[in-house]
């Protein structure tokens, strides 16, 4: 049982959860929007019971679709997370974002194990399908159907290189493993598979979708793409790079990288909207973490942990950070001005956030920033170091922007004041991001811990 | 014999395609459609998987289209203003340059292509046991994804 | 024992009075500041005398260490203090004269609003010079050499609310700290070669410096006591130094500030001995400031500017001698001249008092206000005489004496002689110019005030006396001081005196005859050479250079703060952001919303994608 | 020969399908061009299986038309429902988020 | 793990800044605010003992074990890092309570005690990760204490200030990481280790990179010459106790960051480049002077000269001799002081009128003496008169910079004229001159016990370093004879 349980704990949780809020669903028979509170805890104790096996479960396993080790597990727990996260914090209406949300959390947990190109497919599309309609059914309004059929097309369109790419691999080599046979068509197939992951990810030109998306979906909600989803399509990303044919990363990817980090900073620098704003900065962010990658082609010691530990910090801000703008009911930066003396707390746990985000010592982000930079320079790669350089303080002028806001201006006029969201779940899970962030930096082994829990496939050498 | 009817069928395909693409009406471009997707269909069966073929029609021709013409009714087939949008005429054929060189390096590797064997027996039968062995899960991942699609359509019915 | 407590005590004894004074002479009691300060005075004058009489008598040289100051590996300076033949005949004149116008400024300045803090300046001042004059070492020195600097700011700009008062408060300072700088890099200097100041060290180790860098430590010296004793080209500060109370002039010019550059050069002149450049431009330095500034005293209308000019040209003669080599000279003239210009100065502070009321407020007087006086103040009169007969060397006045030796030391070189011998005439003729018209003078044809005269109090009269007194008979001291000095007794060398004699007498003739014989001459030599005079007043166009050059360094800040850091290099930096922002809505143009460029973007990212492998693919083989 | 002409026509349909999601404005206009790419890969990947004789591919080329069909139908429903509620199913329209 | 005297110090600060920031009332945050740093004061100048009685050169403090990449956290007190800690605390504490009366909440406080933590922790890490971690750190209260309590442009003075500052740091941050990764390269060992990266053999030909990055990190914060406008702002717009702490204890964060990781790191290249370090030493020098002529504001005055007299520290350091070296330290505190205390003063000004131009004052001789005594005696300590503190520190640049290259010497001296040339004009101005027509000099009332008392400690200390500076100069010369090149 060990085996296969290491396999698929994290799917099967998913999908058990997703089956319980069905069946808790049909309990009743009126559609009227309600709060289903039972069903939000039945997922979350599913979605957890999952991150418990998951963490302990040590046994590698392997089957033709599916391998679990150190590497997928932590990817898997990150995925839990996150969703969980999610899970305690989304408004309901009804059960269905439950379920689009599980089985969305299904196709992440998938895509981490996965260890064939057809499995990869189909995670991406179970993974993407429900948030489209996410992105759509949360918030019924003319922006979010906006946004989810922009998402829709350009997801569908990305999803459709992907499978080009697949068939032309396929046509390569004649399997769908990711390390089959090479031939001139997996050139150009794996060239179309990585624009998908680049789409999923938000590196440079494939990132439009994104800051509408993130701008018509509640921030709960683009907090969660902007780290599962975003994590996911790095783990793609991350994939495609060490079984590609041997293109050097820092041909095409440093490039991006260093762009999605410069036009992030820099289209986020005039934003009145917050959500974009962050939309933005997520996309400065992918780009980071893409100079992580590029760094790990080259350096393939430290990376991994480095980019899993990235990615973990950016978890707990760039959740944090919607979920302050949640708390504190913030829509555009205007509803930011004078917060610092109206709700003293809750600024104080946004600009934290902000700050963190700015990689501002001695906060989780600044340590995560530090890895990708000891990364980059250890890779020699002085070109991208100095471009997350730049970027850094051009996304410190932002951030900062809105503390100043927050602190320095006057407020609003009474009547333009934003309600404030008090729920207890997002005051706990802000308290949970706020203590991560703050004492997380203190404690700079964190990236050596993650990675002598990622030793073992990156040794095995399956990852690369 | 068969490499003729292939050659038509892709012609009449891509001629399809264009027509669709061309075509100000909505219901002629669904209808190209259904031609293309007709084709492809029988080059299924005339590559040596008529199974595939009648799951081509069934799926497409029979769902899909069903859906897409469906939605045209409802939408109504003519677009409306006709102002210019996106990426302008230049700019779109400059992309279409630009895949040139793709698709030349794509047709051109169909050289280094492994030769292609005589049809194995019993392939559909075996792709039926993947399905249920060594790919159930993708199975079950597969049908997950449709029932979340049920659920939009769900969600239709419900707002 | 008793040597090292009065050496101490002149320096301590001021600082306690100061402390006294500051601490408890404050409200009503301010009027009564000069109490202690005279007080410490005397105490240092008695002192200072003391030590002079131990120093006369054959007492071994004292240079004792205090305490450390900075101490770097051992190789800096401590406080300590040297006591001297040429620290104590300075210092004894220093101490009398000090004592003398103290006395005189209490009741000069008496019912002057700010007369605690004049005290408190006043001796500040004092102490300063006193510091000055025993210090053991270059560093110290300096110390004492900018606190001197600093107490002339204050009290020159004493009376703060006038605006000519404070600029040439600030000029004074200024021009003190251009000098400064120079003696500062001449510490460094010593500091770099010696690893120490200590004068002992100093002189002991010169010789063996590189020959030019003696020279430039020297040079700089020199620049530095051209500042404080007022030689060209750093004279400029003397002559609007005046606007400062009168006491202050004579303090300054007689006693403190002045005399400590000539004193610098005195000590110096081990260190010279190895500059022999430096000496040659010190005579020429010298003879030229002589002789310019006795012309341009000759020229000048207000009594204390007059008096001014006179002391940077007898300054010049001192730094003359010592060009010459002739400490004793030096020193010499350096005592007569304080006593005679404090006499000067005082008697001139006794006519501008006299004169209080009809100078409407004014705290100087010309010779144009004052005129005819020697019936009314006949003490001033006869004092007055008795220090231009000294500063015009005519015997048996002590300027005499002095200004023999300063002539001898040069009457080597013809041209030397000549000119100086020029210059003792013209300070004849400006002194005796100045005493005539001020005193003898038809008020008439001066239209001098009519208004009634103060005549000076008691503690006026006995200052001005005693500096009589002494200005008449300081010729005696020349024996004891040359003694003192090591040097050969001074004797008269008859062939230089008559010179002098003659060219003082050709001064007092000239002065008799322009301004006795014919009263108008004064005025109508004014109409007929009125660029002249001008130019005289400008110190011949020195004065418009540096003014200009004042003006030229402020409008250079100004370029500098405004047109390049508030107006270029501030904005630039700030433009580097704001660029930033106008980056964002450029690229703002490219997301508009519409998702067929979503699209067309995305198909051209991975064309670009595509070449990148394939262009990879096609070069592996 | 076969071969390259399955290959231009996979290449053909593939780019005509995204010129319709670069120039079409009728959403349902690109999800037809989806449709076509879609196909275009499908045709790749059934070529290639039965070329090799490799029922992987055929199994593969049966989960995409099932994924595609989920996916088209996530796609019209989508678009209905903009329809239904906006009546705007053109690409221009939908320009509310931007910037 | 042992008692962490060390860790304490830098503790003790932001422990009583969070805890003031949640006391309920203002004027229990100001008490407690003002004892507290009244007990770091204490507690840091109880930790110098040993420096004091020469029984120890440095106290070391390692409690934990080297983390990932050789990250360890360690703290070290040696002369330089007390005398600097001892400077921040003291400065702490009288900006604090020369802001007694400001009515500020306790975010005020509490900002200015984080503010000491984060100095603190700068002048005391030894390693490399946590020294960057104080000195961005450091940044946020300071951001706050300008934006917050500033004067009218304080917004945009506070945003400049930070992010001009932040650029440095990201310099700062390259050029260390370059340092470390390029050390293990070489080496194999991760190290962040001040002391082990001395000398490292890492850098190689990358070095004239490493270290312009490291001269820029540390060169903003100093500020070297064309790097410095954002200080004349920020200073400006500061509350009074906020200028003094950034001119007095921030500034020297910069020069400290030169002579703990810029020197031992790479005297070759310091050594090299000596001709150019002077030369902009004395660029800044002469530049800052300039500026501070042509100043109507007597904040922005003083920030200039501010700009000058870290030249004067700059100075030294480049002249690498022992000399120079102790001179370049001592002239940090000597700034610290002087500069910090015309701060305050200004401050004071500024608080009884909300004026700072020259030309609103006037005559303020006759009816504040008391105040223009303090201004006139920290003003010439400030010039550099000799006798007071100002001119020791100077003298001892100078002399270094002679012995190792005179011109620069003499160039650099020009500076001490141009020091009376715009100190004393200002002074005279506001003292002496008649008030006039916009004056707001009646309004100024002269100093309370209170603020006499802050003035006085500061006299009393400048007066005491300009005639016995040996004290200090003893602290400060391990670290001077150990970065000096060698004659």
């Amino acid at each position: 049982m060990g085996a296969p349980l290491a396999l698929i704990a994290g799917p099967l949780s998913a999908c058990a959860g997703l089956v319980l809020v069905l069946l808790l669903g049909l309990r009743k028979d009126h559609p009227a929007p309600h709060n289903p509170f039972i069903e939000r805890c039945a997922a979350m104790a599913c979605t957890a019971i999952g991150l418990f096996f998951l963490l302990n479960a040590p046994e590698a396993a392997r089957t033709e679709l599916l391998r679990a080790d150190g590497w997928s597990r932590c990817w898997q727990a990150l995925f839990h997370l996150a969703t969980l996260g999610l899970l305690a914090t989304i408004p309901l209406k009804g059960e269905r974002p439950l379920i689009l949300a599980l089985a969305s959390l299904a196709g992440l947990d998938f895509l981490a194990s996965a260890d064939n190109l057809l499995m990869l497919f189909v995670s991406l599309e179970l993974m993407s399908l429900p948030v489209y309609l996410l992105v759509w059914g949360l918030l019924p309004s003319r922006k979010s159907l906006e946004a989810g059929i922009k998402y829709f097309l350009t997801g569908a369109a990305a999803s459709a290189l992907f499978l080009f790419g697949l068939a032309l691999q396929y046509s390569a080599s004649g399997s769908f493993s990711l390390h089959g046979e090479r031939s001139a068509d997996s050139a150009l197939g794996f060239a179309l598979m990585c624009a998908a992951a680049l789409f999923k990810t938000g590196i440079v030109p494939f990132q439009f979708w994104l800051p509408d998306v993130y701008e018509a979906s509640e921030p709960e909600l683009a907090g969660w793409m902007s780290t599962a989803l975003k994590a996911a399509g790095l783990l793609l990303l991350a994939r495609l790079l060490f079984a590609s044919p041997a293109v050097p990363a820092a041909l095409w990817l440093s490039p991006l990288a260093a762009l999605s980090m410069l036009l992030g900073n820099i289209l986020a620098l005039r934003q009145q909207n917050l959500r974009r704003l962050l939309a933005y900065s997520s996309i400065a962010h992918a780009g980071a973490l893409a100079a992580a990658l590029c760094a790990w082609t080259r350096e393939p010691h430290a990376a991994p942990a480095v980019i899993f530990s990235y990615l973990s910090a950016y978890l707990f801000m760039n959740f944090g950070g919607f979920l302050g703008l949640r708390l504190t009911g913030a829509l555009c930066v205007q509803d930011l001005s004078g917060l610092g003396r109206r709700a003293p707390l809750r600024s104080a746990f946004l600009a934290l956030m902000l700050l963190s985000l700015a990689g501002l010592p001695p906060t989780l982000g600044f340590l995560a920033k530090l890895y990708v930079f000891l990364d980059l320079l250890q890779a020699g790669d002085k070109f991208l170091a100095a471009a997350l350089a730049l970027s850094s303080l051009i996304g410190l002028g932002y951030y900062l922007g809105l503390v100043r806001r927050m602190y320095m201006d006057e407020p609003a006029a009474a009547a333009e004041q934003p309600p404030i969201c008090s729920r207890m779940a997002h005051s706990l899970i802000a308290v949970l991001c706020a203590l991560a962030c703050m004492l997380g930096g203190l404690y700079p082994s964190m990236s050596t811990d993650i990675g002598s829990v990622l030793a073992a496939p990156a040794a095995e050498g399956s990852v690369r | 014999m068969v490499t003729l009817a292939v050659a038509v069928c892709a012609v009449a395909a891509l001629a399809s395609a264009g027509l669709a693409f061309f075509s100000k009406n909505l219901y002629s471009s669904a209808f190209c459609l259904l031609a293309v997707l007709l084709q492809v269909a029988l080059l299924f069966c005339l590559l040596g998987s008529t199974l595939l073929g009648l799951l081509q029609l069934l799926v497409y021709a029979g769902g899909i289209m069903v859906l897409i013409v469906a939605a045209v009714t409802a939408v109504g087939p003519e677009s409306g203003n006709a102002k210019a949008l996106g990426p302008s005429r230049a700019h779109a054929w400059a992309l279409l340059a630009l895949c040139a060189v793709p698709t030349a390096f794509f047709l051109i590797a169909a050289r280094h292509c492994a030769p292609s064997l005589p049809p194995a027996a019993m392939l559909e039968k075996s792709m039926a046991r993947l399905l249920f062995n060594e790919y159930a899960l993708l199975t079950e991942a597969v049908g997950l994804l449709v029932l979340v699609a049920s659920l939009s359509v769900l969600k239709e019915q419900h707002d | 024992m008793m040597t090292q407590y009065a050496a101490l005590g002149v320096v301590a004894i001021p600082a306690c009075a100061l402390l006294v004074g500051n601490l408890f002479f404050h409200g009503r009691w301010a009027s009564r500041m000069h109490l202690p300060m005279i007080l410490s005075c005397l105490l240092v004058s008695l002192c200072s005398l003391f030590l002079a009489w131990e120093v006369h008598s054959g007492m071994p040289l004292l240079d004792a260490a205090l305490r450390p100051w900075i101490s770097l590996n051992g190789c800096m300076d401590s406080f300590g203090l040297r006591i001297d033949a040429l620290s104590v005949s300075v210092l004894a004149m220093v101490a009398v004269v000090s004592t003398l116008i103290h006395v005189y400024a209490s009741a000069y300045m008496q019912g002057d609003p700010g007369y605690g803090r004049f005290f408190l300046y006043f001796h500040f001042f004092f102490l300063s010079m006193v510091g000055l004059l025993v210090s053991n070492s270059y560093l110290q020195l300096y110390i004492f050499w900018e606190g001197v600097g600093l107490s002339s700011f204050l009290l020159i700009g004493f009376w703060r609310h006038k605006e000519s008062a404070r600029a040439a408060a600030w000029k004074a300072f200024l021009v003190n700290r251009i000098g400064d700088v120079g003696f500062l890099l001449a510490v460094l200097l010593m500091l770099r070669y010696f690893g120490t100041t200590r004068f002992e060290v100093v002189f002991r180790l010169a010789g063996e410096l590189p020959p030019g860098i003696a020279a430039l430590i020297a040079g700089l010296l020199f620049w530095g006591a051209c500042a404080k004793s007022a030689q060209f080209p750093l004279h400029v500060w003397l002559p609007d130094a005046m606007e400062g109370p009168t006491p202050v002039s004579a303090l300054m010019h007689a006693a403190t500030m002045v005399t400590a550059g000539v004193f610098l050069l005195a000590r110096s002149m081990p260190l010279f001995a190895h500059a022999p450049q430096v000496m040659s431009a010190m005579r020429a330095i010298g003879l030229l400031t002589a002789l310019a500034a006795a012309i341009v005293a000759a020229t000048q209308k207000d009594l204390k500017r007059i008096l001014a000019y006179s002391t940077i040209s007898q300054l010049g003669f001192m730094v003359l001698a010592l060009g010459a080599g002739n400490v004793l000279a030096a020193v010499f003239h350096l005592i007569t001249h304080g006593f005679f210009k404090a006499l000067l100065f005082l008697c001139a502070g006794g006519v501008i008092f006299a004169l209080h009321d009809s100078l409407h407020g004014a705290t100087s007087a010309s010779v144009d206000d004052a005129g005819g006086l020697s019936g009314r103040l006949p003490i001033l009169t006869g004092a007055f005489l008795i220090g231009a007969l000294s500063l015009a060397g005519l015997p048996p006045f002590s300027g005499f004496f002095s200004k023999d030796l300063v002539l001898e030391s040069v009457f080597s070189s013809r041209p030397l002689a000549v000119l100086s011998l020029l210059t003792a005439a013209g300070s004849s003729f400006y002194i005796f110019r100045m005493w005539l018209l001020a005193f003898l003078g038809d008020r008439s044809l001066q239209r001098g005030p009519s208004s009634p005269v103060h005549a000076p109090g008691l503690r006026m009269k006995v200052p001005i006396l005693s500096l009589a007194v002494l200005s008449a008979a300081g010729g005696m001291l020349g024996a004891p001081l040359a003694a003192m000095l090591g040097a050969p007794a001074p004797s008269l060398d008859l062939h230089v005196s008559a010179w002098a004699l003659g060219s003082a007498l050709l001064g007092f003739g000239a002065a008799w005859r322009a301004c006795m014989s014919r009263p108008d001459f004064d005025w109508d030599w004014r109409k007929r050479a009125g660029a002249f005079e001008r130019a005289c007043g400008r110190d011949f166009g020195w004065q418009d250079f540096t003014d200009g050059f004042a003006r030229a360094m402020k409008e250079c800040a100004d370029v500098i703060a405004d047109a390049w850091e508030n107006r270029r290099w501030d904005p630039f930096t700030e433009s580097l952001a704001d660029s930033c922002v106008g980056l964002g809505e450029q690229a703002c143009a490219l997301c508009r919303g519409r998702v067929n460029e979503y699209a067309a973007w995305m198909f051209l990212g991975t064309l670009l994608l595509i070449f990148a492998w394939v262009l990879r693919w096609v070069s592996c083989f | 020969m076969i071969e390259l002409l399955l290959r231009l026509l996979c290449a053909g349909l593939f780019i005509l399908g995204a010129a319709f999601l670069v120039r079409r404005r009728e959403l349902l206009a690109m999800l037809i061009g989806l449709e076509l790419m879609i196909n275009a890969a499908n045709l790749m990947i059934v070529r290639t299986a039965l070329a090799r004789g490799d029922a992987h591919g055929l199994a593969a080329a049966l989960i995409v038309i099932a994924a595609a069909a989920a996916e088209a139908a996530v796609g019209v429903a989508l678009i209905l429902a903009l329809y239904r509620d906006f009546a705007e199913p053109e690409a221009e329209e939908i320009r509310e988020l931007q910037g | 793990m042992g008692v962490m005297l060390l860790t304490w110090l830098w503790c003790a600060p932001a422990l009583a800044s969070a805890l003031i920031a949640a006391l309920p009332s203002r004027r229990l945050a100001r008490a407690a605010a003002l004892m507290a740093s009244a007990g770091i004061l204490a507690y840091a100048l109880y930790l110098g003992r040993p420096l004091f009685d020469q029984t120890s050169l440095a106290i070391l403090e390692m409690p934990f074990p080297a983390s990932a990449f050789g990250i360890r956290y360690t703290l070290a007190l040696d002369g330089l890092s007390f005398s600097l800690c001892a400077l921040t605390a003291l400065l702490t504490l009288l900006s604090l309570a020369a802001s007694w009366k400001s009515e500020s909440s306790q975010g005020f406080w509490s900002c200015f005690l984080a503010l000491e933590a984060a100095l603190m922790g700068v002048f005391l890490s030894r390693d490399l990760f946590w020294f960057y971690v104080f000195w961005d750190l450091a940044l946020v209260p300071m951001f706050f204490i300008i934006g917050l309590w500033g004067s009218e442009g304080r917004r945009k003075a506070a945003y400049k200030f930070f992010l001009y500052t932040a650029a440095g740091s990201l310099c700062l941050l390259l050029g260390l990481l370059s340092l470390v990764v390029l050390h293990q390269r070489v080496t194999g060992i991760w190290t962040w280790d001040m002391a082990e990266l001395a000398l490292s053999p890492g850098p190689g030909r990358h070095a004239p990179w490493i270290f312009a990055l490291l001269f820029i990190g540390f060169g903003v914060k100093v500020p070297v010459f064309p790097l410095h406008n954002w200080l004349p702002e920020a200073h400006t717009e500061a509350p009074a106790a906020g200028s003094a702490l950034l001119a007095g204890s921030m500034l020297k964060m910069g020069v400290f960051g030169i002579l703990r990781v810029l020197l031992p790191v790479f005297p070759m290249q310091c050594w090299r480049y000596l001709p150019w370090l002077g030369t902009l030493a004395v660029i800044n020098i002469l530049y800052g002077a300039f500026c501070a002529m042509a100043q109507k504001d007597l904040k922005r005055l003083v920030a200039f000269t501010s700009v000058s007299h870290m030249g004067f520290c700059l100075l030294g350091i480049a002249s690498m001799t022992n000399v120079g070296l102790q001179g370049a330290s001592l002239q940090m505190i000597n700034h610290g002081l002087s500069t910090g205390g015309l701060f305050l003063l200004v401050g004071m000004l500024y608080e009884r009128t909300h004026r700072r131009g020259i030309e609103d004052f006037g005559a303020l001789a006759e009816k504040a003496p008391s105040f223009t005594f303090f201004f006139g005696f920290i003003l010439l300590s400030s010039i550099g008169l000799p006798g007071l503190n100002g001119f020791v520190g100077e003298l001892l640049s100078l002399l270094g910079m002679a012995q190792s290259y005179f011109p620069l010497a003499l160039l650099a001296s020009m500076g001490a004229i141009l020091a009376a040339a715009y100190g004393l004009p200002a002074f005279q101005k506001v003292f002496w001159a008649p008030a006039g027509p916009g004056s707001v000099s009646e309004k100024v009332m002269d100093l309370d016990l209170r603020e006499q008392l802050i003035l006085s400690t500061l006299c009393l200390l400048i007066l005491w370093l300009g005639l016995s500076p040996g004290t200090l100069l003893r602290l400060l010369q391990p670290t001077a004879s150990l970065l000096a090149r060698p004659v």
